[in-house]
């Protein structure tokens, strides 16, 4: 594998509160390839979302910011970088989709003027230019009668289309990396297959590398090459995705895969992870799972167990994860 | 009529609650110069469920699932069509019988964080039911509350607390108790775990189906979670467009679904298995849902279609009965129909 | 000074105090007099109104027969260049002088004297039946001959000519059906001026601003020397005075200034405030009173209301020495019918409160004696102040007032529509002669519901019925004034209503303007003399 | 488009004429109600009166009738668009208006234009500065502003630029007999209208910064701003395309019932003052019982702020696309 | 008592707020306890007019001679009565009408719909005017002029509060659990939309003390009671000689408004839901 398009390393981010700091994104690393698709997976709360921000370093600041760690986006360091040369890279080099389209597209202006604003900021396309390349743009994305469509205003399309103009104005300038921030939760279930469909034909036409944050492991399995699991801000487990699916060693990965094939416990009671999520508040000491988890023995309570590769390429944040293998 | 088929169509034994031909629209205000519009939220919709049974009703937004919810437990009135709890109709009741009709039928909404008035305690929220309706004395309440916490595995502690101090789980929780407050013999459940993390779904669901089994519940489920509903269903009706287009036992409907669109939905939905997804073929539709406002001609699904003929743009196919199950389509068990793999 | 009815020497003093230093300044041509007032007029001639801002106004445009000279507003030659009386002083003959032109070009005649008399001022001017109710015939034997017929003696006659209460008015220029159908208010005349006077309408900016003009073809030669009048039409009491103060505007006449900012004012280096100049209005003010019930109905209780009131302080604290207390129903500036040996009211509280015991009314729970409502004539904020001061008065002699707080519409009604109140101040016009001005407001036949500034009190008096009747049919004279003093002897006794102050009209003008004050209506004359240095 | 607008102004203008009326009706029967009429006060103004002179004017004024009969007389010639004579000044309601009606309108949009502008801006530059020493500098002196009554701040801006600097106009619209024309013209008023315009449109200044300012920071929650920040567009054009036209939607709103509140503080403003406008006219129109005047006013009155919805109405359909006038 | 305990918590938080509170009290104090503790007449002419601040008076002396502190102690209490009843009023009168128009809808929320139109049409300030001159002024008419003109803006709020609570989640259960109308409208809605509400409603007494100021102004004002406005319109001519006399009451409406649109702001971080989940 050539150098990695995206290399984080050991990012940290916080949230000054009232009532304290939020460690919202704790020590986390991960790099994706040219053409490959990552996923992050986890339920809300577990700092996934924050994470994805935190890459193009759109944490709002005050109250958030990277208190730790490095974005190397295709080698150079985009936490070192001034917030005039940031904004060289956002929506150039690394484009971000949201998950309702409805809300991340402004209701006031054109399609056509929102993804032009991509092209004339960063490739400085004239006007006739722009018009042209935002229909090509959108016929590139499915869009059906691109022409009239760029005229038109966010609400007078589908939330499929939305989100297809989203990713068009995503790709305007060919980026090195796509983030996709559950780019389908909000969208029907037909809908979603075409569009997950559209971003795994369009990374490789392009060889982009694509962040995919999610909490359906049913997208993750059908879409993603490796897996990154979050849990509590952290990195519980890293794998591909054959590997974390059939080889789960994380016992919190275990029970959202059991709690996520529903159709393996016919009739009976599914596998059901007790309890909830701890507030950021509230963490617990030692292992942040250790309170839902079935497995747990003493240690996890007291202690937080450091990332351990079981595997190479395969870290695990359990004290019991090694020896496990194939449970 | 095949013999299977007509077990789906009516539920097994005598239906606790039947819905007969259910119409709803609802008209957009038109202007001065523009004609008022009407949106079909639902078109001659029939089903039924029988104790202890579970029907799940699944489709995409804009089927008129929810408004099919909404209409049976009588938040909102239909424009013709009648529901029938235990054989007497109650579409047309007001007042005090309406009030009554309210203990057996229950609902429980999709969003946990909005369906609980924050303004007032878990007790109290759990209470009113039983006060409305005179189902525990003043001083009994506190205790039948605590029960009912118990029963939906929340601890009486709760009792005190109020809405915004509970997870999206326990608030859910908190929902079911209030229904069964009125120990209802139909609980409507509207996507009751789409809003909550994965690994407190299963909680719910689990803890959904503890109760059926306990106080044998009849269960109208509402989902899209296609996955979901072949799990805890006994039934499954796919809608579309305000109108039922499949309804069949969920065992037959794993193994194979007839109308195009439920074919198309089910290949969609994505399988947390990446070998099975890589195996699998899906199809993939083209375009969105029409406008409910102006429905397609003749069968609703034609303009997205991927075996539509010129006989569907033209004639409305009725449901009716195709093997063991109800489609609503022209060329359901004609062979091969619809294609194992699509074109 | 003004008492002796000698004008000349008394106006020559004022002048040259107010010139001082450049006592021998020529008048000079040109120039803009710009005056403020509030409200804006709503015509343009005293025929529809006789308001004071239609006053001021209308009368740079419209003149009257007679010009007047002193405080006394003695006679002089005006439009009529020249007049005679009969012994019997039922013939006025007048002569009218030749060449004198309306604005729009037409000679001004005899036709137009006898039409403004009998069908204007007859029908519309609120006082002209006063002054020519007795007139018999009006005759015209000539374009330039005049000669009124009366049934009986007018007193006041001769002095009914000023331009507001008489002005001459262009028959020309009313059609046949206007007169006919009396609707004269609506002729197009009312906005559009004509009259023979030293200004005629430039602009009207409603709202904003009045521009008079230079009248080119004035018949006295040499005059008006101003170029332009202008009114300023200034809501705000404020703002009017910031706009005196910062020499945007030269004149604020007849009190057009809250007095507490006129008190100021006149102490500035560059600006003159006088009282002098309003003496033919003889403005008064008093408590009107309603004789009808207890206790009011008690003359003893109104002599300790009386007694109550310290006047003085009234004029000093509210009205900033502006006046001065009344002493009985006639301005003490009238020199022709004002009782000089009047005293003043006296002020003594501990009395008034006797009396009220004495009277049958002592003090009950909280020191209160009965309870009465008090209303007030809506003209500003010292009326309400005033209102206020005379609650605190009386509640210390044991009279528990609530003011009510009425606007024009509602006070008017209230009192002279529905006679429904206790006591009100209240503040009228002796105009230039008491049958004028002070007979109305006591005579028994003018308690009639409805109209205004009649006797509301419901008070009624034979003796001072035939005194007053007396008067208005004698000529002025030392009999005459006897008969005056009597009235002022019963009113003051009787106090149907409660004598309080002779409020002065100040005015305020911009040491610039020369020549302003000429005679007891100084702020009502057409001005051709008034000049800026 | 067009025809649509036009068919949504035409509606809303239909729609609007019951309401009017029924404001014209409620407002003849409600200043019946008042002791007193317009006869009352021309004989009271005369000094004495006879009985029989306040009944000629009464009749001439058509006082006499029963209520009921003025009323339907009045209501006939309303719908004529007829507002009738003014009673003390015996000149058309009409003409009176048509002589008043600029000055208050120049006022009041300058006003709310300064209002909306000045109240824009500031209240975007307190947004982006959250939190830090100029937002709450904005905040506090909008505060302040706020809650000043307008004729006392109207008093003091007089005591300051008009009297110890002395360098604008106490009062008035222009400079009297100066005849000025053309451009001279304009400048002349625009120099009289810097206070009156300042201590109207000052109040809602405040207004407007502190709602723009809310409402920026509410936009600034939105996604679509992240997705600007993510195309990598600066902080300024995001403020001041992305956010301001949508933090925008608002503020015209609130313009648009702030209207009928302009209106009614003209009244204060145009006293201190002395503009020549409606708001002083209504005032003295009531004290004489000038019931045609007064009527007429309050018609006129509140046909300019249904138009002024109108417009509203309208400028918010160019601002938000979603609004499809129906 | 530990939802008033969270409350002060989410209250105390915004410090313009605290201090808002403070000063209101302390206005309110003086309001209530000054007439006691320095019970000089405001109406007597207790000396020279236009006497200095600090000479012989704490205040001074108006325009006719009378203590401004009196004055302003005595003036408080009318400013402060007048205001919150007429807010009191309005809110009363539009939280009820817009309740009822917002949760059924149809008719009845046409009609309301048309009549607040119509107030809104009419200049409020006007109508204000017109009424207190037309019923001659005094405390009660001025208070229900305000109350008039000021319901409809309530009415409104309620109404969209009611209109986007009444097809919420939370109502549709408790309807679905057979709870009355009346029930939901005063027991479930009302708490939810009472909030906003509140806050617009604290912030009209203080646009209720700006009119009744500016009707005392226009010499509309109870002519037997000091209100500070009255003060204002006392001193309003003699801006020039004495700016201190209108500048004190000026400076306590000002101090009372603020005071209250403080107040206003953190009632609106403490109860705004919306503000609250962040």
């Amino acid at each position: 594998m050539s150098a990695p398009v995206l290399d984080v390393r050991s990012l940290s981010v916080e949230f000054e509160s009232t009532l304290g700091t939020i460690h919202a994104v704790r020590d986390l690393s991960f790099s994706i390839g040219e053409g490959e698709t990552l996923a992050l997976v986890g339920e809300s709360g577990s700092g996934k979302s924050t994470a994805a921000m935190a890459l193009l370093r759109l944490i709002p600041n005050p109250p958030g910011r990277i208190s730790s760690g490095a974005v190397l986006l295709a080698g150079r360091d985009l936490t070192a970088l001034s917030e005039a040369d940031l904004r060289g890279v956002r929506g150039r080099e690394m484009a971000m989709i949201f998950q309702d389209p409805m809300m991340a597209l402004n209701p006031v202006y054109t399609i056509e003027r929102q993804i032009g604003e991509v092209l004339r900021l960063h490739l400085g396309l004239s006007k006739s230019e722009i018009l042209a390349e935002v229909v090509e743009l959108l016929r590139l994305v499915g869009v059906p009668a691109p022409e009239e469509r760029a005229r038109q205003y966010p609400h007078n399309l589908s939330g499929g289309m939305r989100q297809r103009v989203m990713i068009a104005m995503a790709l305007a300038c060919r980026p090195r990396l796509l983030i996709a921030d559950e780019p389908t939760t909000a969208l029907d279930v037909t809908v979603q297959a075409q569009v997950l469909d559209l971003i795994h034909g369009l990374k490789e036409k392009f060889g982009m590398a694509v962040l995919l944050i999610t909490h359906d492991l049913g997208i993750v399995a059908e879409t993603a090459n490796r897996v990154v699991v979050m849990y509590a801000g952290r990195k519980v487990e890293e794998g591909t995705v054959g590997e974390i699916f059939a080889d789960p060693r994380h016992p919190y990965t275990r029970g959202l895969l059991g709690a996520a094939k529903w159709e393996e416990a016919d009739g009976d009671l599914l596998r059901e992870i007790p309890g909830t999520v701890p507030s950021p508040f509230e963490m617990p000491s030692g292992c942040s799972f250790a309170p839902r988890c079935a497995e747990a023995i003493p240690l996890c309570r007291s202690a937080m167990p450091e990332l351990k590769d079981v595997a190479p390429g395969r870290p695990v944040r359990c004290f019991l994860a090694e020896g496990r293998g194939h449970g | 009529m095949a013999d299977g088929a007509s077990r789906v169509a009516s539920a097994g034994g005598a239906p606790i609650l039947e819905v007969r031909e259910l119409v709803k629209h609802y008209p957009i205000r038109g202007g001065l110069f523009s004609p008022s519009q009407m949106v079909h939220a639902l078109d001659g919709v029939s089903l039924s469920v029988a104790r202890g049974e579970t029907l799940a009703v699944v489709g995409e937004s804009g089927c008129g699932k929810s408004t099919l919810a909404r209409c049976i437990i009588r938040l909102e009135q239909p424009t013709s069509g009648h529901i029938l709890l235990k054989g007497a109709d109650i579409t047309v009741l007001a007042g005090r019988p309406l009030r009554e009709l309210r203990r057996a039928l229950q609902i429980v909404f999709q969003d946990p964080y909005a369906s609980l008035n924050p303004r007032w305690s878990i007790a109290s929220l759990i209470g009113d039911p039983m006060r409305l309706h005179g189902l525990a004395a003043r001083g009994e309440r506190r205790g039948r509350v605590a029960s009912l916490l118990e029963t939906v595995g929340l601890g009486p502690e709760f009792m005190d607390r109020y809405p915004h101090e509970l997870s999206g789980g326990q608030r859910q929780r908190v929902a079911i108790a209030r229904a069964l407050a009125m120990q209802p013999e139909v609980i409507v459940c509207d996507e009751p775990v789409s809003a909550l993390d994965v690994s407190i779904q299963a909680q719910v669901i689990n803890l959904l189906k503890r109760l059926q089994r306990q106080f044998g519940i009849a269960y109208i489920f509402i989902s899209h979670d296609l996955s979901l509903v072949k799990h805890i269903s006994d039934r499954v009706a796919v809608m579309y467009l305000g109108q039922i287009v499949e309804l069949a036992e969920t065992r037959a409907a794993r193994r194979r679904v007839l109308h195009p669109y439920s074919q198309a939905l089910f290949s969609a939905a994505p399988v947390a298995d990446p070998q099975a997804a890589a195996a699998r073929k899906r199809i993939i539709l083209a375009g969105d849902v029409p406008s409910p406002i102006e429905p397609p001609s003749g069968c609703r699904f034609h303009t997205r279609c991927p075996y539509r003929q010129d006989r569907c743009a033209r004639e409305a196919p009725q449901l009716r009965a195709v093997e063991d199950r109800l489609v609503r389509c022209h060329f359901a068990g004609e062979p091969g129909f619809p294609p194992e793999v699509p074109a | 000074m003004r008492s002796t009815g000698i004008l000349s020497l008394a106006m020559a003093a004022l002048l040259a105090g107010v010139t001082a230093g450049n006592a021998l300044a020529q008048p000079k041509k040109g120039g803009t007099l710009t005056y403020t007032y509030h409200p804006e007029p709503t015509a343009l001639s005293t025929i529809a109104t006789t308001a004071v801002p239609v006053a001021l106004i209308s009368t740079k445009i419209y003149e009257s027969l007679l010009e007047y000279e002193g405080a006394g507003l003695t006679p002089k030659p005006g439009l009529a260049e020249s007049w005679t009386v009969s012994p019997d002083s039922l013939t006025y003959t007048f002569k009218l002088r030749a060449g004198v032109k309306w604005h729009d070009g037409k000679p001004f005649t005899s036709e137009d004297v006898k039409f403004s008399i009998e069908q204007i001022a007859l029908n519309y001017h609120s006082r002209g039946r006063t002054y020519f109710g007795n007139v018999a015939a009006i005759e015209t034997p000539d374009a330039q001959t005049v000669v009124l017929r009366l049934k009986a003696p007018i007193p006041y006659l001769l002095r009914a000519f000023q331009p507001s209460e008489t002005p001459m008015m262009p028959k020309h220029a009313f059609s046949e059906q206007e007169i006919a159908e009396k609707k004269v208010r609506q002729a197009r005349i009312m906005q559009e001026p004509v009259g023979t006077g030293p200004f005629k309408l430039k602009e009207w900016r409603k709202g904003s601003h009045i521009i008079l003009e230079r009248n080119a073809d004035y018949w006295k030669p040499g005059k008006p020397y101003l170029d332009q009048v202008v009114l300023r039409v200034m809501p705000d009491g404020a703002a009017r005075a910031i706009a005196v103060e910062k020499g945007e505007v030269d004149l604020a006449p007849t009190s057009a200034l809250p007095p507490a900012e006129m008190q100021r004012l006149s102490k500035l280096p560059h600006l003159v405030a006088s009282e002098e100049g309003s003496e033919g209005l003889g403005p008064i003010m008093w408590l009107e009173v309603n004789l009808r019930d207890k206790p009011l109905s008690d003359v003893k209780v109104r002599q300790a209301i009386s007694m109550a009131i310290d006047r003085d302080k009234l004029v000093d604290v509210i009205w900033y020495g502006n006046g001065k207390p009344a002493r009985g129903p006639i301005v003490s500036g009238n020199p022709n019918h004002f009782d000089a040996s009047l005293p003043k009211f006296e002020y003594n509280p501990q009395k008034a409160a006797q009396m009220l015991d004495e009277a049958g009314y002592p003090r009950g729970a909280g020191g209160v004696r009965f309870k009465l409502t008090q209303n007030f004539l809506p003209y500003g904020e010292e009326w309400v102040r005033q209102a206020e001061y005379i609650r605190q008065e009386l509640g210390k002699i044991g009279i528990q007032v609530e003011t009510q707080s009425l606007d024009m519409g509602g006070w008017l009604k209230r009192i002279y529509t529905d006679w429904d109140y206790h006591f009100t101040s209240n503040f009228t016009h002796n105009y230039s002669d008491p049958t004028i001005g002070v007979q109305r407001a006591f005579i028994s036949s003018n308690i009639r519901k409805g109209a205004s500034f009649s006797n509301s009190m419901d008070y009624r008096n034979p003796r001072l019925d035939e005194l007053l009747l007396k008067a208005a049919g004698m000529q002025d004279g030392p009999e005459r004034k006897k008969v005056w003093n009597e009235v002022q002897a019963i009113l003051r006794n009787d106090l149907p209503v409660i004598f309080l102050i002779e409020i002065g009209y100040t005015h305020i003008w911009n040491k610039r303007v020369q020549g302003l004050i000429t005679n007891g209506i100084s702020m009502y004359t057409n001005w051709d003399s008034v000049w800026i240095q | 488009m067009k025809k649509a607008t036009f068919q949504f102004v035409l509606r809303r203008l239909l729609q609007v004429v019951p309401v009017v009326l029924a404001i014209a009706a409620f407002n003849f029967l409600l200043l019946r109600m008042a002791p007193g009429d317009a006869a009352d006060i021309l004989a009271g103004q005369m000094g004495h009166a006879t009985v029989e002179f306040t009944e000629q004017l009464r009749r001439e004024f058509g006082l006499d009738r029963p209520l009921y009969q003025q009323f339907f007389i009045y209501m006939g010639k309303l719908l004529t668009l007829d507002l009738g004579m003014s009673h003390l000044q015996q000149t058309p309601v009409v003409d009176l208006i048509v002589d008043r009606l600029p000055a208050t309108l120049i006022l009041m949009v300058s006003a709310i234009l300064l209002a909306v502008i000045v109240g824009i801006c500031i209240g975007i530059a307190a947004a982006r500065r959250q939190g830090r020493l100029a937002d709450n500098l904005i905040s506090v002196a909008a505060l302040l502003v706020y809650a000043t009554p307008a004729f006392w701040l109207g008093l003091m801006l007089i005591v300051l630029f008009s009297i110890k600097l002395d360098i604008l106009p106490s009062g008035g619209m222009m400079q009297i007999g100066a005849g000025h024309e053309g451009l001279a013209h304009v400048l002349d008023v625009t120099w009289h209208l810097i206070l009156p315009a300042t201590t109207l449109g000052l109040f809602y200044v405040a207004i407007y910064t502190r709602l723009m300012r809310a409402s920026m920071l509410e936009v600034y929650g939105l996604d679509f701003i992240v997705t600007a920040r993510a195309k990598g567009l600066s902080e300024g054009v995001i403020a001041w395309t992305h956010a301001m036209r949508n933090a925008l939607l608002p503020v015209v709103t609130l313009a648009g019932v702030q209207i009928g509140h302009l209106l009614g503080g003209s009244v204060l403003v145009e006293t201190v003052f002395g503009w020549p406008g409606l708001g002083r006219l209504v005032f003295d129109a009531l004290l004489q019982r000038d019931l045609n005047l007064l009527l007429g006013i309050l018609f006129i009155s509140s046909v300019v702020v249904v138009i002024a919805n109108l417009v509203v109405d309208l400028v918010y359909g160019l601002l938000d696309p979603r609004i499809v006038h129906r | 008592m530990r939802r008033l305990a969270t409350f002060w918590l989410r209250y105390r938080r915004n410090r313009g707020a605290v201090a808002g509170a403070l000063a209101l009290a302390v206005i309110l104090a003086l309001a209530l306890l000054g007439p006691i503790l320095y019970p000089t007449d405001p109406f007597d002419m207790v000396g020279r007019p236009f006497s200095l601040p600090f000479d012989r008076f704490p205040l001074g002396t108006d325009v006719a001679g009378r203590d401004i502190l009196a004055g302003i102690l005595n003036g408080g209490r009318v400013s402060l009565l007048i205001g919150v009843l007429a807010s009191l009023s309005a809110t009363i009168i539009g939280v009820a009408l817009g309740a009822v128009a917002g949760y059924y809808g149809g008719r009845i929320d046409d009609l309301l719909m048309r009549t607040t139109e119509f107030f809104l049409c009419i200049p409020s300030f006007v109508l204000a005017v017109v009424l207190v001159a037309i019923f001659q002024p005094s405390v009660v008419t001025v208070t229900v002029a305000i109350a008039v003109v000021s319901w409809p803006s309530v009415a409104r709020l309620a109404r969209g509060e009611f209109i986007a609570h009444r097809d919420r989640e939370y109502v549709q259960g408790c309807r679905a659990i057979g709870m009355p109308d009346w029930e939901i409208i005063l027991l479930q809605i009302m708490p939810n939309a009472l909030p906003p509400i509140i806050v617009v409603s604290s912030l009209m007494v203080a646009t209720a003390i700006l009119t009744e100021s500016g009707l005392s102004f226009l010499g509309l004002g109870d002519p037997n009671l000091v209100s500070w406005g009255y003060m204002i319109g006392v001193a309003r001519t003699v801006l020039r000689t004495a700016w201190w006399m209108a500048a004190i009451p000026g400076v306590m409406i000002l101090l009372t408004v603020l005071a209250i649109n403080l107040v206003g702001e953190g009632l609106n971080d403490a109860l705004n839901p919306r503000l609250r989940k962040r």
